[in-house]
Parts: C-alpha cells; structure tokens; sequence
C-alpha cells in the first residue's frame, strides 16, 4: 500500500440527522499516512458523529471523506475503529471477541490466536481471556474493545475516546503502546480524547471542534517524544495551555 | 299465554333438511302449541345427548347409534318419536370398481366422514349384515367432502348419506354404484331421545312438542317448496333453493315409512331397533345387551 | 412501498391466474379445487346480497371479545408466572395442559360450564390464544438490562414499579411480538369455537359449507378470514408502531 | 424447588381429590365428567395392556417431524422476512391465510395433494406451529443493539454473517421464547392433523373415543397428550437453558 | 438527620462471585458526615464492586456497611448512585429520565421539573430536555445521569467515575458544581476516579485500592479549596504524585 493510499480526508463534510439541526458543519481534515491526529472538543460538540462519518458509518449531508484518492462510500475494512461503549458481544469469551474481526474473514489460526493472547497482555487482561464480557469491569471491558481494534493491524484506527475508563497509569502504558505499534505498522490515527495531556503526548496534530466545526488545529512539536518524559516538557504544557484556551471560548451551555 | 320452552339439541348446525324446525318464526307451528323452540347446534349424534345431559337442551335430536352408546354407558334414556325412520346412509363406489354389494366390501378401502361420523357407524351395520366386521376392510377418514378421495382412487368406495349424494350428483360425482344400508337394515336415521327423568315429568308438554313437531314435519312433506324458500334465509347452507329443495324432498323421504304411513309420523320399528342394538352387541361397539322395549316409548306420539 | 404492495397485488392476480387456467384444462372437479372466478362472484354475492354480513359480524364480534380476554390473561398470567417463580414451577402442567388439549373434544365441557352461543366461544377463543402471549410476556420481562435493573433498587422502587416502569416497557417489543400471533390466533379460535357451539358466523358456515360440498362457497369464506386476519394483524401493528415509537429499531441497517 | 414441586403434586392430587367428591355427589353424567380415579383406571389398563402405546408412537412421531419441519419453516422465514423488507410485504397475507384458514376444513384438500398419512399430519402440524416462531423471530433479529451492528459494519461482516454472529445470537432469546410456543402448538397441530385425516395415535383416538360417547378414555388421552407437551415443552426448556447459558438472566433481582 | 446518622462504614468487607477468587479483601473505610471520600485504583482492582457494596446492590461475604449504626442490608433510598454506565430509560425523554427517583415515589410538581431543569442547565443540557437518551451524545448521556442522582438531593451519593466521558472544561465546571452543592447540602460522597488531580482537587480524603485492599488513605489538605487555582497548587500536585506513587506498585499485569 502507497503512503498516498493510507492519507485520510474529510472534505466540508456537513451532517444532520433529518429533520433535526446540523451536526457538522464545514468540518475538514487531513491526515498523511502515518499521521497520529488528536480530536478534542467539548462533550456534545460532534465528534463521535465525526469519526462515524470518517469511517463511513454515517454518510454526510455534504462532502466527502476519501482514503487516498478513493471517496469513501460505506465502512471499509481498513479502518479499525475504537467505539466510544465497548460494545462487546455477550455471548462470546474476551478471547472470541477479540478474534471477532479475524473470525468474520477466515478460519482463526494458532497464531492468531496468539497474537489475541499478545494484546491481551498488552493492555493487561490476558489472566481473564476466557472470561465473558459481563465479568469484566467497565475498563478491562474497554481495553477488551481496544485489543479488538488492533488485532487485524488495520492501516486506519479511529478512536473514540478508548482510555477514558482505565486508571493514569494503566493509561500511560497504553498510550505507550498504542505510539510504539502505530509507529511500527505506519497506521494513521485518528483519536478523539477529552485529556487534552494525553492529545498532547500522543498526537502528531492536535483539532479541535466547537459545534461542529473544527475551528483550531495545531501541529505538536514537543521534543524527545518517545521518552515518557515528554509528558511534562515546557512546550507540551504550553500546547495544552494553548488547546485548552482554544476550547474554552465555546459556545458553551454550562453554566457555572 | 306463557310458552313453555322446549330446546333441541341437533346433530349438526341449522341446516336446511331441518327447515321444519327453523321455519318456527316464520310458521309457528310450536307456538300453536304452546311451545317456545330453542335450538342449540351440534357436532354429531353424540354432541346432541351430552348437550341435553348437560341441561343446555331438552330433547335430543339424535341417531340411533350414539343412543345405543348412551344407554350402554349407563345413560337412562328414553326415544320418544321416530324422526327419520329410514336409513338414509349408503356406500358408494363408481361403476367398474368391483362393488355392488355389501360382501363386496371385503379387503376395500372405504371413506367415512370422521371416526365418529355417521357413516361410519352406519357402515358398520351394514358390514355385520354381510357377516364382515372393520378388521375385514380399511377404513379411512376423509373429511366431509368424501367424494373427492374416491375421485381420485385414493379410496375403494365412500360411505355417505343420501343427501351428500345427492349434492355430489350435482357437482359431478360420475357414474357410481349405491349400496343402502337400508336394504339391509333399516335402523331408522334419527330420533327424539329425553331423559327418563324430563320424560316422566314432563309428558304433557312433550305431547305438545311432539304434535307440534309432526304438525312442522307434515307441512314440509305438503309444501316443499315453500319450506325450500324459507330455507334461504333460515338455514345456514340453504343458499341455492333448487338444492335446499332436492335436500327436503329427500328428508321428507326418509320421514315416511310403512308404518307412518299406517301408524303415523313419528311411530317406532321398535324390532329393527333392537336388531341395531343386537349388531352393536355382536361387534362389541357396546357391552352389554340393550333392551329397546324399555327404551322406546310410544305414549307420547300423537295419534 | 408502492412497489411491494404492487408486487403483492400482482402475486395475487398471478396465482389467482394460473389457477383459474389449472382448474380450466385439468377439469378438476369443484369438488375438490373451485375455481377463483367462481369463488370472486360467491363471494361478490354474499357481500352484495348481505348474506355473508351477520356471520361477519358474528366471528368479529367473538375474536375481538375473545382477543381481549385472552390477552389480559396471557399478560397478567405472564406476569405472575414469571414474577413468582413457586406460581409457574406449580401452575405450568396446567397452563400446558389448556394448551394441548384439543378443544374440540372439550366442546361439551365448554357447554356445562358456560352455555351456548357467544360466553363459550369467547373462551375458547381466549384460551386458544392466551399461550403465546404468556411465554412471550414471560421473556420479554427478562429483557431489561442488569444496570437498569440495579438503578430500579438504588432508587427503592416496589416491585411493581419495578414491573411497570422498567420490566414492561423494557420487554415492550417482545411482549408485542406474542401479541401479533395472539391476534391471529385469536381468530382461530373463534372460528374453531363456531365448529364446536356456534350456529352462526365464518367457522360455523364453513362447516354447513362443507356439509353442502360448497367448495366454492368454503373458498370464500377462506378469503373473507384471511381479510378479517389481515385487519387485526395489520391493527397491532399500528398499534405496535405507536407504542414503539421512541425506540431505536434495527431498521436502519 | 422440591417445595414448588410438593406442591404442583398436592395442588393435582387435592383437585382430583375436589373432583372426585364433586362426581360422586353431584351424579353428573359419566358422558359429561369422568371419575378421575375412572380416568386413571383406564390410564393405566391402557399403559399396561399396551393398548395406548402405538398411539402414543404416532403421535409422537407427527408431533417430532411436523415441529422440525415447522420450526425449520418458521425459523428460515423469519429470517427471510427480516432482511428482505419487501418479501415481507409481499407475503404476509399468505402467512396470515395460512394461520387463520381452518386445517380442519382444509383437511379434504391437504388430502388431495399429499394423500393420507402421516405426510398430510406432518404439513398439518408444521402449517400449525410455524408462526409464532416466525414472528418471534422477526422480533428477535431486530433486537441488537445499534452499537452492535455498527461494530459488524465496521468489520465488514457481511449479511450472512451479521445474521449468524450477531442477529441471531442477540435475538436468541427471544427467538427461543417462539420455540416454546411452537413446540406445543406442534402437539395441537398433531392431534388435529389426525381429526383429519389419521386411523391412529392420540388425536384419531379421541375422536373414536368421542364416537363411542366414552369420556373416561377422552379424558384419560387427554392425560397423556399433556403428559406428552410436558415432555417437549421441558426439553425446549432445557434446550434454551444450554443455549442461553452465558447469558446474564433477570433471575437475580 | 443527625451528623452521626449520614456517616457510612464499611467495616472488613470481603467479596467474591461465588466460585470465584475474591474481589475484595478486608475493605474498610469510614465517611463521616459531609466528607468527600475518593477513590482511586488501577482499573479491574474492584471500585464498582466496592461501591455497589456500598450501595447495598451487592452483600459482602465478609464484614458489613453502616449507615449511621445501622446494618445496611439491601439498597437504601437515602443513597444516590452514579452508576459507571448512564444506565438511562431508552423510552423517556431526558427530563423524564431526570425525574424517574422522584416520579416513582410521588406525583412530580412543577417545583420538581423545574429543579431538574436546573439540573439539566447546571450539567449543560437543558436544551435537550425534551430529547431522548439515543438522541445523544456519550458525555450528555453520563451529564442526564448525574443530574438524575442529585435531582433528590440524597445525604449520600456514591459516584462511579461520573466525569470520565466529558471534556476538561465540563469537567471543571462540574466538580465546581458538586462541591458547591454537596457542601450546602452536607453530602457524605464516595467518589470513584481514575483522575488522580480530580481526586485531590474534589476530596477530603483519598483511598487507594489495589487489587481489592485498600493500601493507602491520604487526608487532602490543599489550602484555598473553593478557588480554581487550588488545583495547581503545589501540595495539590505533592499529593498527586504521592498518590501516583502509591497506585505505582499495583500487582500491575500491564507488560509496559
Ligand atoms: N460478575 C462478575 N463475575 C466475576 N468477576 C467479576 C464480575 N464482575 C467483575 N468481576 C471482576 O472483579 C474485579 C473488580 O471489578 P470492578 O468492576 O469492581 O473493577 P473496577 O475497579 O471498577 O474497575 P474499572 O476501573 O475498570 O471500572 C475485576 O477484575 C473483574 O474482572
Ligand atoms: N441520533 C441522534 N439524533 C439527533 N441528534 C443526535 C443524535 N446523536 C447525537 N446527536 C447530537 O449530536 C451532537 C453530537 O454528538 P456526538 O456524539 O458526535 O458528540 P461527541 O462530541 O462525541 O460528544 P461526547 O464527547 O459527549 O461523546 C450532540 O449534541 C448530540 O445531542
Ligand atoms: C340425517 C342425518 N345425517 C347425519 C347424521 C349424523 N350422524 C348419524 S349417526 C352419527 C354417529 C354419531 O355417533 C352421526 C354423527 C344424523 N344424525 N342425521
Ligand atoms: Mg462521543
Ligand atoms: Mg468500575
């Protein structure tokens, strides 16, 4: 696959459920292959409703989302995508969900199955791999969703929201791991987070949304980034500063 | 003047062969006798004796057979008036099948409406006649519409009424042999049966139903045609009068006898009964023998 | 839409063609198969005469009343079997043996107890159709999701609100599934109800239509049934329609 | 469990009890109400003379083949109908005919094409008790929750698989609260099957027993046609227990 | 109510799913009236557990909870609880689902929907009091069942990582709300999170669970609470990395 093949974009895509007000509004973005791009935005402001039209689940009102030069038509398999609820199917063990994507493709190998029992142990849980979802608590459930993500090593991954359940530093690890394999494979991310800290570390661009649109976007530029320490840099703490300043002045309902 | 009330429990539901029963609003001919007529529908002769014995009826309108059933299981019965005293059931067999006569049967598949239809029952008479009992045949339930089994060879021969003929002639049934039960044994069609109990305690007003009911019975036998129009209306499958009237004149048929004729509507054959009960005996259809001298009771009819 | 309902009437036409040309060449006996235009003009004639319009209105009269009755029976019954485990463990035997028992052979039984005419075919009709709406009552009240069912305790709710507030609506679309086949069968049981007691109405004059050999007339009477099912059916589903109308359906997909 | 089932036996034993009295004092007709312990009497003469076994056989087997052919009916039409939208649309009325059209009256035609025997009982029964299981589920697949189905897009599971993986597992129980019905209805649908058109088994002997006004022995079939819907309902059960056991139930509230 | 009446306890609490290895060992802690009680723990370490024991949802299999000096042995109606899903009714409107704790044990009052439109407002959403649960977002569904556990004002609310869902803005206004409200009102809050600042920002105590024990208790005593600034202040950072420093040597399964 051609680094063109592995661009995503988001071209003026407009989007509102029938008869309701728009969603989306003008919302571009752009990401080259290999791009690690953070969307944060307040609660409500449209961005589940804009990764499910990147992944072509819902189709925009106007403009389109392309992957490479192809204009996306319907969910396509290269895309991994991280759901905001685990949706995790019941009836099958952490393991079978996990599998879930190979399995609906072709038989389920032995080292496939080890590749599940990998990620499981990426993201801690391999102890409860033939455990069934309602045995999980609401973070493992989350990490189970995440593994699931990344077991078909899809060339797109979005992600909504995935750590938001798991504790600072079971979400440190993960951040870790989630650079470290991307990296790896080239995928190009698109990750929407509410800590603005961890878009910050993570995110090679950094958008944000304010009611359907997204009105800033930022290019990250923190030195050493693979060190854990890059967290606390002066110029990450000044990006955030910078993100959240962006956020603030929306056209927030909460009154304080 | 108050009516006493009378309701019949009928084998089947209002159909136009007993157009002298539902004629009564139009012609009155209880109410002339003081009688105010209830009828209550049926699924069979048996239905109408347990639908009297449940106290939803007085009098049932019903065939030999399920009286014989009744008494043997322990019922104390009484039959009062001979409604049909000839037996309208058959067997039919299209021409070229090898069947013209009740030995003929033997070894045949034969149709019957249901397992505790009529036909059957009457079927059987007629094979104890000849000395066969049903080990000696198949028998085959087929449904009311008999005829059509019998069309299509899935059955040897039918056993039917004479009115089921008579409509499967209309709808094109071919050329066929009729074998009547009656030929054989006459054991009359139906019968008014009450329980000993009502008929001891209410004979007068049973003498009235009964002169009512022979009054309706006469009129159709003198006017058929008029009972064939109110049948269009007051009977549930009258639609087409030709046929309603086909239907009546063979009901009139089957009312009249040697002995009506001598005797008047409604008197028994009280020997032709007990020859039934006899060959139900034989075939071990009931368990014990059955006295209809003591079942019959002849008061009542009207002279 | 339009097209389907298009496609359903052309099925009909279709059919209803090859088989009047069926009935035509093989010379089939009315017997056994009458033929649609015949069926058409008695059924024509009975809706123009008025002929066929009392046991319409008889049949409908019962299915609706039966209907009802069964349908708060299998409800209620639903909801006591499966909030009282001891009740269902103890009546099911019952329950099943109303089931399975052929009411036909019951109809005597049925006349001691209730009498003639319309109490008994109610019933019958009520209990022909009460089954599916139980068993489904009984799933469809396990239907609500553990969490919710947690709240319902934080917040102190009885055990009835807990039935009325979560519970029902939470099984909402399956206790309707049962009562789509309840309606149907509903019919059913009117009709096999006039088999057994009924001197008037649709089953009992299928009956007197058989006796007569009217397999024509017998057709008709199929037809009008089948347009007396379709009305009922097709009123839950409006019905269900309404009463869902807030929830996500899987239609979208 | 063992309480509940005390008191099921006690609860039958004490109206058996209530019944007998009531027969004895009253002298109701032995044609209108059996004795129970007359019922019993001929129950067992029948069990060990052998009389009632091959009867039993028949309809066991009718009920067994026209369940199978049913559910698979039910079941694959179900499905049909839920995915293709205008099938739905299309063939409803002749669902909705098929239930409401009395097997009874059809009976001469059912004749007609598949002969007498066990092959018209079999389409009889499934003809019967195809369409709760149908409408469960229809009902059934559309209960996955929307997240769910987004995520099997997302995989890019096809229809079939989305139907296999998610649809009917999601809908199982649901889709099994159909089978329940099914399977005694099948029972029904047996026995009825034989008023039609059977020499033998249960149904067929019900209405002989009808025909010789022998109620002791109707009632005693009736026992055993009860007995017998215990049996498949209890195995369904089972069956669903198996079935459904990963599941999270309402039982702990 | 007495002081002494709003204080709750778990005295020793053990837990296990029967056939299953224990979940919690010997949990105790105790709130006294007014405290706001938060607890911390590496995800899958047993927090819910702990709070629907709490609750009364769940019975130890060990130990007891007190109310007061009362043995609590079902769910009690004086307990709020913010459960880790929205749990939210599908077919009522958001201002219904706000009202069902009082709907269900009295007729409302237009008093009543009147304070859960201030609710709704204080969370952000009153514009869509009307629309119902599926109509929104992931962080207004969490904000509909937040405004629900306070809408009768309960003397204790357990809260079950109420704030993971919304953005940092939200956030912050909403932890400005609760305290300002749980302190009019004397609230007992047992607070679960997995934001190490929120929980020295919100608490008066932190409990640290590992693998369900609770290893560590901290009073919080970051001066100036009522201001915002009280969040970068630097014992309030102390205090973080002294609870991060505690949750650090959890029996961690997570293979960095
Ligand atoms: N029904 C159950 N059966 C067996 N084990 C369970 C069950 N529910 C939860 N567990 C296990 O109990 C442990 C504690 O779960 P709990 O939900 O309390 O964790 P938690 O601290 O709330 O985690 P999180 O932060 O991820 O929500 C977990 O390891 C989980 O796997
Ligand atoms: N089915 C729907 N019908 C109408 N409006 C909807 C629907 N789903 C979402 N919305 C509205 O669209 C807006 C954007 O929702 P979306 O889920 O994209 O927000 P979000 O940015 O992901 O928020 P959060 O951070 O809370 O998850 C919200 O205001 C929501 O109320
Ligand atoms: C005219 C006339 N035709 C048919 C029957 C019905 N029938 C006659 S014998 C019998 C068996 C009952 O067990 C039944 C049902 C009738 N009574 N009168
Ligand atoms: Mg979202
Ligand atoms: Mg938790």
């Amino acid at each position: 696959m051609t680094d063109r093949a592995r661009a995503l974009t988001l071209q003026q895509v407009d989007f509102a459920y029938p008869g309701e007000a728009p969603i989306l509004q003008d919302a571009s973005l752009s990401l080259a292959q290999g791009d690690f791009h953070c969307l944060v935005g307040r609660s409500g402001c449209g961005k589940t409703t804009l990764l499910k039209i990147a992944a072509g689940l819902l189709r925009p009102t106007a403009g389109c989302v392309r992957i490479g030069d192809t204009i996306l038509d319907g969910p396509s398999r290269q895309i991994g995508f991280v759901f905001q609820t685990p949706s995790l199917l019941d009836w099958r063990s952490v393991l079978d969900n996990v599998l879930l994507p190979i399995s609906l493709h072709r038989s389920v190998t032995a080292t496939d199955r080890a590749r599940a029992m990998d990620l499981l142990a990426l993201v801690g849980i391999d102890a409860h791999a033939q455990r069934y979802p309602c045995q999980m608590s609401g973070g493992q459930q989350s990490r189970v969703s995440l593994a699931r993500a990344l077991v078909t090593e899809p060339p797109f991954l979005l992600m909504d929201e995935p750590f938001a359940a798991v504790d600072a530093i079971t979400r440190e690890d993960l951040q870790n791991d989630l650079l470290r394999l991307t990296r790896a494979q080239g995928t190009t991310v698109l990750f929407v987070t509410h800590d603005i800290a961890e878009a910050v570390y993570l995110a090679s661009h950094v958008s944000v949304m304010q009611s359907g649109r997204i009105t800033r976007s930022l290019a990250i530029d923190v030195p050493e980034r693979a060190s854990g320490d890059s967290r606390y840099h002066p110029q990450a703490i000044r990006q955030c500063e910078e993100i959240k300043a962006a956020l603030a002045p929306a056209l927030g309902t909460v009154t304080p | 003047q108050d009516l006493d009330k009378v309701t019949i429990a009928g084998w089947s539901k209002p159909i136009s062969e007993i157009t002298n029963i539902l004629a009564e609003p139009d012609k009155g001919f209880f109410k002339a006798h003081g009688i105010e007529l209830g009828y209550v529908p049926g699924t069979g002769g048996g239905s109408a004796i347990t639908n009297m014995l449940s106290g939803a009826a007085d009098v049932a309108f019903t065939d030999p057979a399920s009286l014989y059933q009744a008494l043997d299981q322990g019922e104390d019965l009484v039959a009062i008036y001979n409604i049909y005293p000839q037996n309208v059931f058959n067997v039919v067999a299209p021409v070229g099948r090898g069947i013209e006569t009740a030995a003929d049967l033997k070894g045949k598949t034969i149709g019957v409406y249901s397992l505790n239809s009529g036909t059957r029952q009457n079927l059987l008479f007629l094979l104890h006649q000849v000395g066969l009992t049903e080990q000696d045949v198949t028998i085959q339930v087929t449904g009311l519409l008999n005829f059509g089994p019998v069309i299509q060879g899935q059955v040897d021969a039918t056993a039917a009424t004479d009115t089921g003929l008579y409509i499967g002639r209309l709808n094109g049934l071919g050329e066929v042999n009729v074998i009547n039960v009656a030929d054989s044994l006459n054991v009359p069609t139906d019968v008014f049966v009450v329980t000993r109990a009502y008929y001891e305690a209410n004979k007068p007003i049973l003498r009235r139903f009964l002169q009512a009911y022979r009054d309706s019975a006469q009129w159709m036998i003198d006017n058929p045609q008029e009972a064939a129009k109110i049948a269009v209306t007051r009977s549930i499958n009258g639609r087409d009068e030709a046929v309603n009237l086909g239907i009546i004149e063979l009901r009139n048929l089957s009312a009249q006898s040697e002995t009506t004729r001598t005797k008047g509507l409604g008197h028994f054959d009280v020997d032709v009964l007990q020859d039934g009960a006899d060959a139900f005996l034989a075939q071990g259809l009931i368990s014990s023998a059955l006295d209809m001298r003591r079942v019959v009771v002849t008061d009542l009819i009207p002279e | 839409m339009t097209a389907a309902r298009l496609a359903s009437i052309g099925l009909f036409l279709g059919l209803g063609l090859i088989w009047e040309i069926w009935v035509t060449i093989s010379g089939v006996s009315s017997l056994l198969v009458p033929a649609p235009s015949a069926v058409l003009a008695v059924l024509w004639q009975g809706l123009t005469d008025g002929f066929l319009w009392p046991h319409i209105r008889v049949t409908f009269a019962e299915t609706l009343l039966g209907f009802a009755l069964g349908s708060i029976i299998g409800f209620a019954f639903g909801v006591l079997l499966s909030e009282v485990d001891v009740l269902r463990r103890v009546l099911w035997p019952y329950i099943l043996a109303s089931q399975v028992v052929p009411k036909l052979a019951l109809g005597p039984i049925f006349i001691v107890w209730f009498g003639f005419g319309l109490t008994s075919i109610v019933i019958i009709t009520a209990l022909i159709c009460f089954f599916p709406l139980l068993e489904n009552t009984v799933t469809g009240l396990r239907s609500a999701p553990a969490d919710q069912r947690d709240l319902f305790r934080m917040l102190g709710a009885s055990r009835l609100q807990t039935l009325l507030r979560l519970k029902i609506p939470a099984g909402l679309p399956v206790i309707l599934a049962g009562v789509r086949v309840s309606v149907v069968l509903a019919i059913v049981g009117a009709v096999v109800g006039e088999f057994i007691s009924g001197g008037q109405g649709l089953g009992a004059s299928i009956i007197a239509a058989q006796g007569m050999m009217d397999t024509t007339l017998m057709f008709a009477l199929f037809i009008v049934i089948t347009v007396m099912g379709m009305l009922f059916y097709q009123l839950t589903i409006l019905a269900e329609r309404w009463l869902l109308r807030r929830r996500q359906t899987g239609d979208e997909i």
